[in-house]
């Protein structure tokens, strides 16, 4: 018995299906034509999908089917994983995400150790990272920001779902330390501590600093 | 210090290192820098980091290079620097307090404890990043996709200043050249006629032709003039109204109003 | 709202996906383990998966997604790419609008130029020129004119609207940067040639800076 299905419904699968790389709206319109809601087609794809063995999943703009997470156990393949990233590799990319954009000093700055050559090059091989502009400081230095490929790799919707993001933003773990000493300094001097992230403590053994 | 970008292993050194204080002697290779040490003995004490005691952290940092130079590992200049400056931070901190220090020890501190804490949220960050399902080891893509052709028409584009500017220079290039003879000041026949008839009712005596030519005229115009003026003596002669006389060949021509 | 799919035809579903082959029910096996109904599950998937954007379809002894052969059509994408057109093709386009109907040899001795052999091809591959026939000379040449398109492309209601020589001449345009110079130093004026539009020459020098 074949069941009439919605055409744009198909086209939308058929065209995320084929393609090699994740597409956005506007690119599956480009393959599916002009006048038709892509946007509701995916979201009663996904809906669709919800529970199989395939899911319809977006990152960033980009949308595209991949395996249920929880099949890995039947499908992992342990060859694919040879080359795994070395720990400043690691550290670095993390900074860049929970941080971009961000400087190479600024990286080095919170590692406590120069970035040997190489780590930014293999972060950017991968497709993970890359140059977004300069900062308008002295020296113009680049500055590095994570890419749409960093989001599907990872299986993030957006950098708001960065594990912990919300929670390191909220105890100022993303500020530079400066920022929070300026921000201690500003509300010393006007006498004003509602805010306990700026509270500066003058005991030795620091216990009660709140964050 | 050497640092290989791909490692076997993705586990962290201090991961088992901290609990097995003769690796951590040894393997001062597997360290990135002074600010990761003390990471490690900061977890060690095995309290939140927001309360770690930065003397006793100093203390153990000290112990542990003393005991790397034991073993007469050679140590890079920055932990030798961090050594010191802990030595010095943890001397002020023990130290009755000096109110002109800026910044005061305690702010160091402070500053150091932000700092763990710092590249400890990252370094856990970066942990829980590589444990999420990730594409082509938890997750897959589909293996064989067909694929989505793109194919490419050429649309070419002219603008309509380009079509008739082009049109304007093939004509310029090409036009066939056109000869025109310039247009010369002459004086004609009945010029000088009139202007010679008019201009010798003054010349009672001999006088020269070149006298009767415009002033100021150029040179071809002169030439003109000189010549329809010649004719037009020899009219006025003819007529009976002048006298021409010449003293030899070449010789000023003279005219003169007959009497 | 998840609904509960049946587990086999998950894991089933994910592999084939998975895979860069076709499958056979035994190499699925590999993945999903043991004791399950594959067959089952294929038929399954099978019909669900009937007229939609993606089917299973069974190969010899192996399986495979693919997207529907109907849709084929879709996963084809016409790209523009604008190019902008040479001088020489440019040249040789204002010469037809202007001359038309012109053949190839009328065209050179216009330009003062020869014409490449692409040039022509590439007017009629975007469309603005077209043969409309041959001069009944010796050799019969195909005489070229330009086409609707070529009106709609460049906002002409016909070729009336093209401006005169005079008024080329009035706009400059057909100064070459030498006489202009001329001109400044001696004031002269230029013969008049209002009437030089339709004029073929044949005396003009065929130079060699084809463009």
């Amino acid at each position: 018995m074949m069941i009439e299905h919605d055409p744009t419904l198909r086209a939308v699968e058929a065209a995320l299906f084929a393609s090699q790389e994740p597409l956005t709206v506007e690119q599956i319109r480009g393959y599916v034509g002009g006048d038709v809601d892509i946007r509701a087609a995916l979201v009663s794809l996904q809906e669709h999908y919800d529970g199989r063995g395939i899911e319809l999943v977006q990152r960033g703009k980009s949308w595209h089917f991949q395996t249920a997470a929880d099949l890995a156990h039947l499908l992992r393949r342990e060859k694919e994983e040879t080359r795994k990233l070395s720990r400043a590799a690691v550290e670095t990319l993390s900074i860049i995400a929970y941080h971009e954009p961000v400087s190479r000093a600024e990286i080095e700055a919170i590692r406590g150790v120069q970035i040997s050559k190489g780590t930014l090059d293999v972060l950017m091989e991968a497709g993970w990272t890359r140059p977004t502009g300069r900062r308008e400081v002295p020296g113009r230095p680049l500055i590095y920001a994570t890419t749409p490929e960093f989001l599907t790799h990872f299986g993030l919707e957006s950098r708001r779902d960065l594990p912990g993001i919300d929670d390191l933003k909220a105890a100022g773990l993303l500020d530079p330390v400066d920022t929070v000493f300026d921000e201690m300094q500003t509300g010393e001097e006007e006498a004003d501590d509602s805010d306990s992230d700026a509270e500066i403590t003058n005991e030795v053994e620091i216990n009660d600093t709140e964050a | 210090m050497a640092l290989d970008l791909f490692v076997e292993d993705e586990a962290p050194p201090y991961a088992e290192e901290a609990d097995n204080p003769d690796i951590l002697k040894i393997d001062i290779d597997g360290w990135e820098g002074p600010l990761d040490v003390l990471l490690m003995l900061a977890r060690n004490q095995k309290v939140d980091l927001r309360q770690i005691s930065i003397v006793e952290l100093v203390g153990q940092y000290l112990e542990f290079i003393n005991e790397a130079r034991d073993l007469k590992l050679e140590l890079a200049a920055d932990y030798l620097v961090m050594a010191a400056w802990l030595t010095y931070l943890k001397s002020a901190l023990l130290l009755p307090k000096d109110p002109e220090a800026d910044p005061s020890p305690e702010e160091l501190a402070l500053r150091l404890q932000l700092r763990l804490e710092r590249l400890n949220a990252m370094r856990e960050s970066g942990a829980r990043l590589m444990a999420r399902d990730r594409i082509g080891r938890d997750i897959f893509l589909r293996g064989n996709p067909e694929g989505l052709r793109t194919i490419k028409k050429r649309a070419w584009t002219c603008g309509y200043f380009d079509l008739i500017t082009a049109y304007g220079q093939v004509k310029a290039r090409t036009q066939p050249a056109l000869h025109v003879v310039k247009k010369r000041q002459v004086m004609t026949l009945e010029e000088a006629l009139e202007r010679v008839s008019a201009m010798i009712g003054r010349a009672i005596e001999w006088t020269d032709i070149k006298a009767f030519l415009p002033l100021g005229a150029d040179a071809a115009l002169r030439k003109s003039a000189l010549a329809s003026s010649f004719l037009a003596t020899l009219e006025l002669a003819k007529q009976g109204a002048i006298e021409l006389k010449q003293d030899e060949s070449f010789a000023p021509l003279m005219v003169r109003k007959r009497a």
